[in-house]
């Protein structure tokens, strides 16, 4: 199959197919491919302490300022929705919950609510 | 009345595809491929589209209604709660014409995982002796009627023709689960090569829509833990 | 025509073959679950525990003498780049890339999980053993 | 010229069990099916199948010959009973073949096949798999196939049988996806296309069930045997008229009318009750219904299975729930079910003998389309699906054993006078210019059959539908104008296969306005009575352009002698 036919088939299942499923499946594609970029980012950030424990605190002092303090709300929100999403699917297949799915999403959309009621009370107050 | 939003597309003649509009006299009860038909008698003779035991058992009528993949023949129209009834095709299949795809491939991958019990005797005189247990085991897996809902939701199979697809590895745990199939390691290798269980990332599209209710993902699930602990037993010995 | 052939044919694919997908899929799984476990420490540790600006100090204070948060975080750097460039090649090959295509990408994510490790390490081995702060 | 040594016409149970047969004499063998085997209506066949494999607990004593004699005595006395007693003797090892080939079969404690009482038979003998055995069946036959490497000619339409001097040269078809129209040449042909039952409005039957393939041998001169023969299952569900198991009422389901009473104690011993044969349960209902016990305005009565239990009912009949669930909105482990009588088999067909060979050299007919007879005047539950693998079997058989003596000549003069034939018509139906609408050609048709020939028949009635049906056959040479596309045109299939609901539907009407007597299915209210002196006998339709020629034969009697019909 051509890859632009994979891809136009990609958008309308997701366009055709609007349910849950869909939609922490592309959720959960997209974050991880967010996140598997973002490994590298942070690395290259923290690599500053290569050239000494002042720069370190310096870069480090730049990526916590203005823009980037708000940004990181949206990093942890990115790695919980990973996270949950991914313990959700390995506990469907592990323990064979697969009925259970739909329960399983709404549990793991609370426990994400909690732990961004968390990370908001930390980040803005 | 009901409006109908149907897609039309004839390769040969039309260079994209287009939706047209009917409007289907609605009665009481009136599925989704009775509303086909009235458009065939009453609207338009050109259109296609597949059908057969009208009750939901031979799998021919599996199109996109209303959001969702669905069979036509047991979709009452009043049950969508619209008053508008929009039908497409099955995705991840070449369109023939109109509503009815080549669903080749959807077979060709049935047919190669060795859809048939893999056994060369010697029979015993009678049947073979089945427990209600081992015959529990082909539960469910066994009522597929390939219809190719789930073939057509999934996005694994819409990204590869390969992916063996819902369907397949479902008849697969079939025949892993009956005793009378002799041919479980090569099943089991089989499906987990690339194109197998391991390209299933979880969406469970399938089991959302399977007009029987059965769970292929469940099914993949199993398989995949089988596959999972077989292949460690394989590299420890 | 074939008729009454046996059936018992040879597995269509060798065992060989299996053992990538099944590990790339079964260890995709287990490196998930304990990332779970790492990342939600290191962001209560670093986010939610004690909130304000993480300095080099901060740092270097937990790691440094901790042979436990050392192998947390080594742990935690080889597990995330695999995991991340192991989901990153399942989306590859989601998408049936040629033969050429397939051995290209696979050797660009094997060089940059291997630079991105060696870095990783260096700046693990930086946090921990920097000459000693005079603040201490 | 595309050629096989045997082609096999239907991809239903009939077909694949054929194809499986003849490709074991190392013949080219091919299947063409309009649909994909999987969509064939064998795949509806809810209830079970009949072999004496005494495995049930009250079967102990059950044989072939009991078998052959409930069948027979079902049969009304029509059935020929050599070809039954074949029938009953091959049914356990041609079930017992199945189970080898990984049919899902329920089972009893012990591990063996499951049977279940039906109608009309004297033990449980109807083999199941909980209420989907012909899906079942019908999936691990197509299986068997693929093993084989079967060829299937898939979404092939065959349009003609071509026959030249009572031999069968090979088969007129068009390729649904590209719209061509070729000759395959085969040395043999064997027809398994199914019943005819949309002939009629209300039935059970599958859109693509015709009679176009009962039509196609009729028109090249083999009979039609029997047609007048239609059976009514008595459990429809109401409105869709979706098929609820005769294994309903084998589980011990009740039917009960508005007065909440189970009439059928009316109609037969009190120990056999529901489990009458099908034509009688029919009857009792409809006759219920006509004296005003129906219930919903005189429409329907009710099928109760509550009081078997939900356990009982989501292992064995989970089926019938999901059906009632989808079309109807009823949950039959809380409610009863709305049910009539809808046309729900053809015991008539193509004429053929024990052997499935017809009059015609090289052309083999089994299954639902064939009558070898083993049906007579009404068919037994549990007895269509052995008729499909008993006869497939021996149909392929024959065939395969057939071919190996035969040369086949692609340049025989029929394969071009087919081909111009077929393309003429074609061509008159492109250009027609006439304005009949098929569709209310068809519609009228079914009407006129569900009015006039349905369960309780008299003279006016029958005569009437004759005539209809002969109007509606000049209206449909006036047919409107068909438009020429390139692929998949269903218009044109719709069209061709009403030539085949027309010419079953003449040959349904004159053999049942001949036949002055009451006999199984075929009940009059002017001639209520069986009448062996003179109607003993098969009834054989030969085509002729104005109409059937009507012929007789007789009914091959080895054991059992025609008696009254009690149950």
């Amino acid at each position: 199959m051509k890859l632009s036919n994979a891809l136009s088939n990609t958008k309308n299942d997701i366009l055709l197919n609007p349910n849950a499923g869909t939609f922490s499946y592309v959720l959960h594609r997209l974050t991880g491919l967010a996140l598997a970029g973002y490994i590298f980012a942070h690395i290259i950030v923290l690599s500053a302490v290569l050239s000494g424990p002042e720069s370190f605190t310096q870069r480090l002092a730049l990526v916590q300022t203005g823009i980037f303090h708000y940004l990181e709300i949206g990093l942890i929100a990115v790695i919980f929705i990973h996270m949950l999403n991914g313990l959700r699917i390995t506990v469907a297949d592990f323990a064979n919950l697969t009925r259970l799915h739909k329960t399983l999403l709404w549990l793991s959309i609370l426990i994400f609510c909690a732990i961004m009621a968390v990370t908001f009370y930390v980040f803005l107050f | 009345m009901t409006t109908f939003n149907v897609f039309r597309y004839d390769p040969a003649i039309d260079k994209c595809p287009k939706m047209e509009t009917f409007d289907v006299k609605n009665e009481r009860g009136m599925t989704v491929l009775e509303g086909l038909f009235y458009i065939l008698e009453n609207l338009d003779p050109t259109l296609c589209f597949r059908s057969s035991c009208r009750a939901a058992i031979c799998g021919s009528c599996a199109m996109h209604i209303n959001g969702q993949y669905r069979l036509a023949c047991r979709t009452q129209i009043e049950h969508l709660k619209s008053d508008t009834v929009t039908v497409r095709p099955i995705a991840h299949s070449e369109i023939i014409k109109d509503l009815v795809v080549d669903m080749t491939n959807f077979f060709a991958n049935l047919e190669k995982i060795k859809p048939y019990i893999i056994n060369e005797g010697p029979f015993p005189e009678r049947e073979f002796l089945q427990s209600e247990g081992e015959r529990k085991g082909l539960d469910h897996l066994i009522d597929c009627i390939l219809c190719g809902c789930c073939y057509g939701a999934c996005p694994s199979a819409g990204t590869d023709e390969d992916y063996l697809g819902p369907h397949a590895l479902m008849k697969t745990l079939r025949f892993i689960n009956d005793p009378r199939d002799k041919g479980g390691k090569e099943r089991l290798a089989f499906v987990s090569s690339e194109n197998g269980v391991f390209r299933c990332h979880t969406v469970f599209n399938c089991q959302e829509v399977c007009p029987k209710d059965l769970d292929p993902s469940s099914a993949i699930a199993r398989l995949k833990m089988k596959a999972v602990w077989n292949t460690l037993k394989n590299l420890v010995s | 025509m074939e008729n009454n052939t046996s059936t018992a044919e040879k597995a269509d694919i060798p065992q060989e073959k299996t053992i990538a997908p099944t590990l790339n899929w079964f260890t995709q799984r287990i490196t998930g679950v304990f990332l779970a476990g790492f990342l939600f420490a290191h962001v209560v540790v670093l986010h939610f525990l004690k909130n304000g600006e993480i300095n080099f100090d901060r740092v270097f204070q937990r790691i440094h003498n901790s042979p436990l948060w050392f192998a947390f975080y080594l742990a935690f750097i080889i597990m995330g780049i695999y995991h991340g460039l192991n989901g990153v090649w399942s989306v590859i090959i989601d998408y049936n890339p040629s033969e050429s295509a397939r051995k290209g990408l696979l050797a660009l994510l094997w060089f940059f999980g291997i630079a991105a490790a060696i870095m990783g390490l260096f700046v693990l081995n930086g946090l921990i053993f920097t000459q000693i702060n005079p603040k201490l | 010229m595309l050629k096989h040594d045997v082609l096999i016409i239907g991809g239903g149970l009939a077909g694949l069990r054929a194809a499986i047969e003849a490709a074991k004499n190392n013949v080219d063998v091919a299947i063409v099916s309009k649909i994909h085997p999987v969509r064939s209506h064998s795949g509806a066949a809810q209830g079970g199948i009949n072999a004496a494999l005494a495995n049930n607990e009250n079967s102990k004593d059950d044989t072939p010959e009991k078998h052959a004699y409930d069948t027979t005595k079902g049969s009304d006395f029509l059935a020929d009973q050599d070809a039954v007693e074949l029938m009953t003797s091959l049914a356990p090892e041609t079930i017992f073949e199945t189970d080898h080939w990984g049919c899902p079969y329920s089972r009893t404690a012990n591990g063996k096949i499951a049977q279940r009482p039906f109608g009309g038979a004297g033990y449980p003998r109807t083999c199941y798999a909980a209420d989907k055995t012909g899906l079942y069946l019908l999936h691990t036959l197509w299986e068997q196939t693929v093993k084989h490497h079967i060829k299937v000619y898939e979404e092939w339409m065959v349009v003609d049988l071509i026959v030249q001097d009572k031999v069968c040269y090979g088969v007129m078809a068009i390729e649904l996806r590209t719209n061509q129209l070729q000759p395959i040449a085969a040395k043999a042909v064997i027809f398994a296309t199914g019943g005819a039952g949309r002939v009629y409005g209300r039935t059970s039957n599958a859109l693509t069930s015709t009679g176009f393939g009962m039509a196609l041998p009729y028109i090249a001169g083999v009979p039609l045997k029997d047609m007048e023969f239609i059976q009514f299952h008595p459990t429809a569900i109401i409105g869709k008229h979706i098929l609820m198991t005769e294994g309903c009422r084998g589980e011990g389901g009740y039917l009960v009318n508005n007065k909440g009473e189970r009439f059928m104690k009316n109609y037969v011993s009190e120990k056999i009750m529901e489990l009458a044969p099908r034509d009688i349960v029919a009857r009792s209902i409809q006759t219920e219904i006509n004296e005003g016990r129906g219930i919903g305005g005189q429409q329907f009565v009710h099928l109760d299975i509550r009081h078997l239990g939900e356990q009982k009912i989501m292992e064995r009949l989970p089926g019938i729930r999901d059906i009632c669930m989808d079309f109807l909105g009823v949950d039959p482990i809380k409610e009863p079910i709305p049910i009539l009588p809808a046309q729900h088999y053809t015991m008539g067909g193509v004429a053929a003998n024990k052997n499935c060979e017809t009059e015609v050299e090289g052309f083999y007919a089994a299954g639902e389309c064939a009558c070898v007879s083993v049906h007579g005047a009404n068919r037994l539950g549990g007895n269509s699906l052995l008729e499909t693998i008993v006869f497939g079997k021996i149909a392929g058989k024959y065939a395969g054993e057939y071919v190996k003596g035969i040369d086949l000549n692609t340049e025989h003069s029929s394969y071009k006078n087919f081909t111009n034939k077929m393309n003429g018509f074609m061509n008159r139906l492109y250009e027609s210019t006439g304005n009949e609408d098929p569709y209310r050609i068809k519609k009228d048709l079914n009407d006129c059959l569900d009015e006039n020939v349905g369960i309780f028949r008299t003279e006016e009635k029958m005569k009437k539908a004759v005539e209809t049906v002969k109007q509606l056959k000049e209206r449909y040479r006036k047919i409107r104008k068909v438009k020429k596309t390139s692929s998949f045109n269903q218009d044109v299939v719709w069209i061709l296969e009403l030539e085949g609901n027309l010419l079953a539907a003449e040959t349904i009407a004159a053999g049942a306005l001949a036949r002055k007597e009451s006999r199984g299915s075929h009940s009059r209210t002017d001639y209520a009575k069986r009448n062996d002196a003179e109607w003993m006998k098969h009834t054989l339709a030969y085509y002729t352009k104005e109409g059937p020629r009507l012929e007789y034969s007789p009914v091959a009697v080895t054991k059992f002698q025609p008696e009254e019909r009690k149950y």
